[in-house]
């Protein structure tokens, strides 16, 4: 799967996009998280106040931390969009 | 059936040229409503922003807004361009065009896009001030988000 | 003290260049609205409307109701342009561009112009036909009446 | 004092303006189409209708019938406006 990350939180983690290999535990945003925080402590540090990052599975923005992410290729995360 | 027309690119837009692109081909079209979006200075304090965007995503959820503007309001077409990369204050950031029969729909058409976008487009800004230094990223604003409540059905 | 531009003209409008007027100057101008309204052909039927008015009252008024807008709105500028004389579906008819900081101080500035201006501008369409014939005066419009009470304070 | 008038009022009562010496006892918009209507049979039919007609005074838009007009130089008359 596809991770890619986006403005500030590109910048802080100091990576665009990776490829990870989830494990089959790793069923819902919520968990993907809590997997990374686990994996990381720079991904700890910048998900402290994890409620304002915003998630794309698939290119669709995605506000319940309960959803599925098994169908998903790409999932992106970003914080709160300033556009237009 | 309309489609909107929508794009990102980091060139500027011909206003004017996204008129016709609505307008040409449609006589019973007798309101158009654009709307610009500039880069401020800030004062004098802001040198440029960069807008960094999710290339894919940014063009579908555009696309998706602008399709529920024209089913809502009846509208005769509907585009947006939104710039990324660097944008010096006083250039264009993004546009929106709407066109319709009717004023009322052409205004709203545009004004209920440009607030989606604001909020639901994958869009970044970055200052950078005038002494060349990478700033902030612009925070979000709650005002975008309270502008969307007028349009709650 | 921000001053509209207003005019009467017979020849078409350059949307651009009114759009530069009111922002080459400030650089603190985030949201420009345009609104053009267009003869529509009313399927086919119109092939021209002759638009009359009342010089030195026309820009008058305009000017007045533009003023008001500056006012209440908040804009950095303002500027409308009426044509008179014969105008054939596909060409504008009015213009009107307003500019601000703030997206919907633009919107709400071009919008309350454009619904005074309608009831309250002395000009007076005309329908020509397809056969050349001169046709005639378009009534007002109750619609156009009702559109002014989303301003009441 | 000049009267001017527009669109279908022009077109149906033949005349674009007009210099007129009112009588001193036409002092109001009322009195005014009184005495247009008494002039002219035209007028008079024109004037059928007349809650209609609209009127500007020195290019100010007045809608009170019973406006003085003593100190007008120019009255406009026409029909409701359909600008825009």
């Amino acid at each position: 799967m596809k991770l890619v990350y986006f403005a500030w939180l590109r910048e802080r983690l100091g990576i665009n996009e990776e490829v990870v290999e989830l494990p089959k535990d790793v069923e819902t945003v919520a968990n993907l998280f809590d997997w990374l925080k686990a994996r990381d402590a720079v991904f700890a540090d910048v998900f402290e106040h994890e409620a304002i990052i915003q998630v794309a599975i698939n290119q669709k923005h995605e506000r319940d931390r309960g959803a599925s992410i098994s169908t998903a290729n790409e999932i992106a995360l970003f914080p709160p969009m300033t556009g237009g | 059936m309309i489609k909107p027309y929508i794009k990102t690119q980091t060139e500027d837009f011909d206003i004017e040229a996204e008129i016709k692109r609505l307008t040409a081909n449609n006589k019973n079209i007798g309101a158009v409503v654009t709307f610009s979006g500039l880069c401020r200075d800030e004062e004098g304090a802001l040198s440029a922003l960069e807008l960094e965007h999710y290339p894919g995503m940014a063009e579908a959820e555009i696309t998706r807004i602008a399709e529920q503007a024209i089913e809502r309001f009846g509208l005769d077409g509907i585009s947006a361009i939104h710039r990324y990369g660097k944008i010096a204050p006083g250039e264009n950031i993004v546009l929106v065009v709407a066109a319709s029969r009717h004023r009322q729909a052409a205004f709203d058409g545009a004004n209920f896009l440009m607030d989606f976008l604001k909020t639901r487009a994958p869009f970044w800004k970055k200052e950078h001030d005038i002494k060349g230094k990478e700033g902030n990223w612009v925070d979000a604003k709650d005002a975008d988000d309270d502008a969307l409540s007028k349009w709650d059905a």
